[in-house]
């Protein structure tokens, strides 16, 4: 684990709100190099809303992201991820129509050079560069171990699968920091301890910061260096897994004492 | 000056039938997720039982007297429209469940063609009169206020106004029966008004039914205007920048929309036609939808669409 | 799809194909003179197709009934347009071959016209489009297998001028009026606007284009520009459902109706039976005839045709204007037939080539019309290589409510204004097409 | 027995990239191709080529192209027509305004206006989406009907509206007669099939079947929607608007307006949803059934009667061509929402498992 990293993510005072609805109110808090940054809160804490400020899916009324030292107080998910910024989804946004591999291919959307003439002609730079990118994916497929249904279309794996391919999607982008919305939500103990496994080899491996969001706090805690815990659109804690469990508000928020 | 008031007045009269129509959209959308392009063969197949029957009945029973004949003529071609509605939930919509909107919108162009092909065979392809007594002579009125005064077509007032009725008693229906509740209950979600015991067939069938009745109407109106024929199928693509425009799960959009462009399109038509070589007036209405819809995607009364991720 | 279903499509698509394939070879032996018949008994414009359709279908059962043409029989087969111009097309090409080939074709839509006339040269089948089709085709030197028998458009529109010359009192009463040409937006009713426009400049009156789109149930704008404009004539270019509807709106704005004149395809039954009164005073020109159901020729068709129950369409309709234009058309057909006849061997079949020589050549005179039932519902009409047209008499008939009757002399096309302007545009044809127009010599063979 | 693809394996990612992996795939559509180039030509007769097949290649490529649009990148369209007449009409200008243009670059450019056309129109796609999308392009259908009829100079100032091409040929090679103009559209059908395939199948067609499936996401991925969905809009635009150039210049000769009407929209439309969604062979059997379906009706409805004894009139057939049409989309739909493509490629799994049946 390392902890130690420069600061290459900083959200300061971030608030967003529907409608009249806070979802979100001025939290701020930093993610460094090379870490596994966790977000943990019960239901409705805001932690998918968090994330999707960080990569630009929503858009925050207050608040700025500083990124690698430059400040986006408009943050789209296109410039995340020209940014080196990637994601899962809590409720699985794969392309359903497309098989494993499509799935994961489209993850290289944006190192692909070839312009939509060579790729019409096929023959050429888009032949050359589709089985490069084809060599790269099949990597990534070899690593989650989901070969045997490369061909298939996503809708028809379950879920624990459909799980990877999501991870595999946004691990072929090379992100430098990968944002994973609850991982491991629904999945089995032995699914869990699988995606465990990916979630620290990539960490390990390539040297990718994670942000995660977990509802379930025991497997967070043992995997990540640093936790920001939610409560009703506010932080309410923030630090090592060990100091962040002795925190009194963090434990009546999950065991519902005060509420 | 007059001019003027005289085409908006027009617009404003085009504007409650354009109106009409789309209120049978935007009532089937609602209540099934349907996007009923066959809404103008509805309105061709009704205005053309409605003016055969009319013309069948007293030949048959030996009746005599307008008014009679044309009141069992309606009444039957309700009933036909409401067969229609029985056999298009039993045949198409039941087994189409969950489809995607565009299989749905190609499955009522479907039912388009069999309307058409099955009311022409039946009741004939020429131009049909139907004699409900509208006055047809214009009236002029406010000859002090304007030079020339303002020229009042009689029809179009009449149908207006029972446009108008129409409207308010559907707006009655929805708000004040069990049955209307129901059909609320659907539009906002399928499942969980069939978990209470909602059936949602029967529903269907309603709506297409009160959709087939508002078709009927439509029908009468502007076939007694310019005789059933064939050609009134196309009032549907009138009826769609209507629709666009005012929301498609919007009754009040559904009127107000038929306003604004019947307005706009008379209006354009007039002034704006001339220096530009005319006949604008189709592709203006659709042109001013389109920039609503640039600014409102959901349409002026439509409900907002959030992304959730 | 289980095992069972697919045996039945399959079996049912051998079925489909199998009578495609039968449909397009074409049969050996040849006969009878084989007439296509394209019509629209669907569509917006049915009402009126249909009409024309059961005429054109009567006269060629009764030329049967007469003992067909020198003892030839005629058959025909109907194809359904719905007066689009790809469907049409379509017909063309699945009859034209049909039944030893296809003699002539008549589309009854200037936008398949438009299409046929690219395609007619190359098979060598003529085209007649009696009032209306390309106006400049009247020009046969470039036009060799058009033949707008009859009467052209701009021949409808300078003859319509005249006559609303005559109603104010002379050619140079026109200065300073406006006359709104209210069309459908679609070849057939642009093609008067280039004359209309040539005539403007030469009396001195105005001419407002007021275009109503297909199919023309939508013209409250337009009647509100007259409104407001008030013009002093309104031409009406209308097809179908179109000339009702203005009709109707002409009457809820005031319009009034005696000023109000139509082309000879506004000026039928359909259009007005249902306005009734309230189109009172409306005319319109005719192709020559009006409703003629007291003709020899009808007389003919009801007891040869209708009395053995062979009758096309509703009795009650034989005799009436678009009726009656089908009855022509076909007339006009059979008799191309009869003079490609008297040259190329009596009681033989025709080619299409030979009809066209016919065509060319036809010379209906006063005593062949008697003959064949036409007295005084048409003038004598000869064609020639220059003059695919034959005749330009034109009468306006008016509608009282109830009837239509007859209310002007006759008129000629002025000659001196149509003739430089067929010349002028069929040239211009000539030209984008590489075509060498025929040479008097050429014609005479 | 016959189709399997067990026993093939490829050793290269190359192998597996190829346009069609499957061996009797590669082949079936070489035999098709063959068939198609040299056997047609050999027994078809006139009627066939000139009011079937001709229409029929135009046709597909035109569904292809909205296949692209709606099948491939989610949006739908009820305006191909308008692109249609857009390619036709300028490919027209090109042809009479620059002497001596060649015919193979005067449809490609006619092409290119209709994808530039198709750019401006797909722009409320940005905003709206789904059946809002529909009723917009159908915007862009009304207009251009109404530019094309009204703004005389695109007609060459012809007095009636409609205008005419003649005396096509390429190097020497005169495209009349029947034979010729089905090589000459079975050539561009070919080649821009081809070239669909290839787009669908690389970075491109995955950004459009992202954008389709979850647009969202496929935003998170570094896919601009704008780029995507103008993109498909100028793809098939492109696409359609040739077929329109083919459409005039080949089938018709001599048109107006009205040859691009909203009706042909919606045949475009149809043939695409009923063909198959996302699929180029759906193109190909969409058009297949919406050309002949109608006439082979046509045919084969007085057949059907005269075994019956029973004479049907021209009007009955159409009417009863309208109704069987509708049931027949109907039925389709209902049994087979996802096309005919679907219907096929059921088929060869069968066949993949043939003689066993699980």
């Amino acid at each position: 684990m390392n902890a130690g990293g420069e600061v290459v993510l900083d959200l300061q005072k971030v608030s967003l709100s529907f409608g009249g609805v806070k979802a979100l109110t001025e939290i701020s808090f930093d993610v460094r190099e090379r870490e596994i940054r966790a977000i943990i809160g019960p239901n409705g804490a805001g932690k998918s809303s968090m994330l999707n400020v960080i990569n630009g899916v929503y858009r925050p009324q207050q608040g700025e992201i500083v990124l690698r030292g430059q400040r986006f107080t408009r943050m789209t998910p296109y410039k995340a991820a020209r940014a080196g910024m990637s994601r899962t989804f809590q409720n699985i946004a794969l392309f359903r129509g497309m098989s494993v591999l499509d799935n994961i291919m489209a993850g290289r959307n944006l190192r692909i050079a070839s312009n939509l003439f060579q790729q019409a002609i096929w023959w050429g730079p888009a032949r050359r560069e589709e089985l490069a990118h084809r060599e790269r994916v099949e990597q990534i497929i070899d690593f989650l171990e989901i070969q045997h249904v490369r061909k298939t279309p996503v809708g028809r794996l379950p879920y624990g699968l459909q799980k990877r391919v999501d991870l595999g999607r946004a691990l072929a982008m090379e992100p430098s920091i990968l944002l994973l919305d609850e991982p491991m939500a629904g999945m089995n103990v032995e699914e869990k301890q699988d995606m465990c496994r990916f979630i620290l080899d990539v960490n390990d491996q390539l040297g990718t910061t994670i942000v995660l969001i977990e509802h379930d706090m025991g497997v967070v805690m043992d995997i990540s260096d640093r936790v920001v815990v939610l409560d009703y659109g506010r932080k309410i804690g923030d630090g090592i897994p060990d100091d962040v469990r002795a925190n009194p508000e963090v434990i009546s928020a999950y065991l519902g004492a005060t509420h | 000056m007059g001019f003027f008031f005289e085409t908006l007045i027009g617009g404003l009269m085009a504007g409650m039938l354009y109106s009409l129509v789309a209120l049978g959209f935007v009532l089937i959308f609602k209540a099934s997720g349907v996007f009923n392009f066959a809404q103008g063969a509805m309105v061709l197949f009704a205005a053309l039982a409605m003016a055969r029957l009319s013309v069948w009945i007293p030949e048959c029973l030996g009746i005599d007297g307008r008014v009679l004949g044309n009141t069992l003529a309606f009444v039957v071609a309700g009933a036909l429209m409401f067969v229609v509605a029985w056999l298009v939930e039993r045949f198409v919509l039941r087994h189409l469940v969950n489809q995607e909107g565009a299989t749905l919108l190609m499955a009522t162009l479907g039912v388009a063609y069999v309307l058409e092909g099955v009311g022409t065979s039946v009741f004939g392809t020429e131009v049909y009169k139907i004699d409900v007594g509208m006055p047809k002579d214009p009236v002029l009125i406010l000859e002090g206020s304007f030079e020339g005064g303002l020229l009042i077509n009689k029809e179009d007032f009449v149908a207006a106004l029972v446009a108008a009725l129409l409207v308010a008693l559907l707006a009655l229906f929805f708000q004040k029966t069990s049955t209307g509740r129901a059909l609320r209950a659907v539009a906002d979600d399928h499942q969980a008004a069939q978990s209470i015991g909602i059936p949602l067939g029967r529903i269907w069938v309603i709506v297409w039914f009160v959709a087939g009745l508002v078709a009927l109407v439509a029908g009468i109106i502007w076939g007694s205007k310019l005789g059933v024929q064939f050609s009134l199928a196309t009032v549907a693509l009138r009826a769609l920048p209507v629709v666009i425009l005012g929301g498609l799960t919007s009754v009040p959009g559904a009127i107000i929309g038929g306003l604004i462009i019947g307005v706009g399109e008379k209006l354009s038509e007039v002034y704006l036609g001339p220096y530009i070589g005319g006949g604008i007036e189709i592709w203006f209405s659709y042109q001013l939808a389109l920039v609503f819809l640039l600014f409102r995607p959901q349409g002026l009364f439509g409900e907002k669409i959030i992304d959730r991720v | 799809m289980n095992m069972r279903q697919i045996v039945i499509g399959a079996s049912a698509t051998a079925a489909v194909l199998s009578s495609l394939f039968n449909a397009s070879a074409a049969f050996a032996q040849a006969k009878e003179q084989f007439f296509p018949v394209l019509v629209y008994r669907t569509g917006a414009y049915s009402a009126n197709g249909s009409q024309w359709a059961n005429g054109y279908v009567d006269y060629l059962k009764l030329t049967n009934a007469r003992g067909g043409i020198n003892g030839v029989k005629v058959s025909f087969e109907e194809c359904e347009t719905a007066y689009a111009t790809d469907r049409g097309v379509e017909c063309y090409e699945r009859l034209k071959g049909k039944n030893g080939g296809g003699t002539v074709f008549q589309p009854l839509s200037t936008g398949i016209t438009f299409a046929l006339t690219e395609k007619a040269p190359v098979d060598k089948i003529p085209l007649i489009t009696a009032g209306y089709g390309r106006s400049e085709s009247q020009n046969g030197a470039v036009f060799t297998w058009n033949f707008p028998l009859l009467g052209t458009y701009w021949v409808g529109a300078d003859v319509a001028i005249q006559h609303i010359a005559k109603k104010e009192g002379g050619l140079a009463k026109l200065k300073g009026k406006k006359v709104a040409l209210v069309y459908h937006d679609s070849p057939y009713g642009k093609e008067p606007i280039q004359i209309l426009q040539e005539l403007g400049k030469t009396y001195g009156f105005d001419v407002l284009l007021l275009p109503v789109a297909h199919p023309g149930v939508e013209q409250k704008a337009t009647w509100l520009q007259i409104r407001q404009q008030k013009p002093d004539y309104v031409l009406l270019w209308g097809w179908g459902v179109m000339n009702s509807t203005a009709l109707r709106e002409a009457q809820a704005t005031g319009y009034p109706r005696d000023r109000m004149m139509g082309i000879w395809w506004a000026g039928a039954e359909p259009d007005v039976k249902d306005v009734a009164e309230g189109a009172k005073g409306y005319s319109a020109l005719t192709l020559q005839h009006g409703a003629e159901p007291g003709s020899k020729v009808v007389r003919e068709v009801l007891d040869l045709v209708y009395a053995k129950g062979q009758g096309t369409g509703p009795k009650d309709e034989v005799g009436q204007v678009l009726y009656m234009r089908g009855l022509i058309s076909a007339m006009l057909a059979v008799e191309g037939v009869r003079k490609a006849q008297e040259r190329f061997g009596k009681g033989k079949v025709m080619t299409g080539e030979q009809v066209r020589w016919g065509l060319e050549n036809l010379n209906l005179d006063q005593k062949s019309l008697d003959a064949l039932g036409f007295a005084g519902v048409m003038r004598p009409v000869q064609t020639s290589c220059l003059d695919h047209m034959g005749s330009s008499w034109v009468r306006v008939h008016t509608w009282n409510g109830s009837k239509w009757e007859f209310s002007s002399d006759w008129y000629q096309a002025d000659e001196k204004v149509v003739r430089p302007m067929v010349m002028l545009a069929s040239s211009k044809y000539a030209e984008e097409k590489k075509l060498k127009p025929r040479t008097p010599e050429e014609c005479r063979k | 027995m016959l189709y399997r693809e067990n026993g093939q394996f490829k050793t290269t990612y190359a192998a597996d990239q190829q346009t069609f992996p499957i061996a009797q795939d590669r082949w079936a559509i070489l035999a098709i191709l063959a068939f198609a180039f040299l056997g047609v030509p050999l027994f078809v007769d006139e009627y066939l080529l000139r009011a079937i097949l001709i229409p029929f290649l135009i046709l597909s490529l035109a569904a292809l192209g909205v296949n692209i649009l709606v099948g491939y990148c989610g949006q739908i369209t009820l305006g191909a027509g308008a692109f249609m007449a857009v390619g036709a009409y300028a490919a027209y200008n090109f042809h009479i305004r620059i002497e001596g243009l060649p015919l193979l670059l005067t449809l490609l450019f006619g092409g290119v206006a209709a994808a530039l056309v198709g750019i401006v129109f797909g722009i409320p796609s940005l905003r709206v989406r789904g059946l809002y999308l529909a009723v917009a392009t159908l915007a862009a259908q009304f207009l251009t009907d109404w530019v094309f009829l009204r703004v005389p100079w695109f007609t060459n100032y012809s007095s009636s509206g409609s205008v005419s091409v003649a005396n096509l040929q390429i190097l020497g090679w005169q495209i009349a007669e029947p034979i010729d103009k089905y090589l000459f559209c079975l050539s561009w059908l070919t080649v821009f099939a081809l070239l669909a395939k290839n787009m669908t199948r690389c970075a491109a067609g995955r950004q459009w079947m992202a954008i389709r499936d979850m647009d969202v996401a496929a935003e998170v991925i570094g896919i601009r929607p704008m780029v995507a969905k103008l993109s498909a809009f100028a793809v098939s635009s492109f696409f359609v608007g040739i077929a329109g150039a083919l459409w005039g210049f080949v089938h018709l000769a001599s048109w107006e307006p009205a040859a691009f009407s909203v009706d042909r929209s919606f045949q475009l439309l149809f043939m695409v949803i009923i063909g198959g969604l996302g699929s180029i062979m759906g193109s190909f059997f969409g058009a297949a059934f919406i050309v002949v379906l109608p006439i082979a009706l046509n045919q084969f409805l007085p057949a059907l009667g005269r075994l019956l004894g029973v004479t049907v009139s021209t009007a009955g057939v159409a009417h009863a061509e309208l109704i069987v049409f509708g049931v027949l989309i109907v039925f389709f739909l209902i049994k087979e929402p996802h096309g005919l493509a679907r219907l096929w490629s059921t088929g060869k799994e069968k066949l993949r498992l043939w003689p066993f049946p699980h």
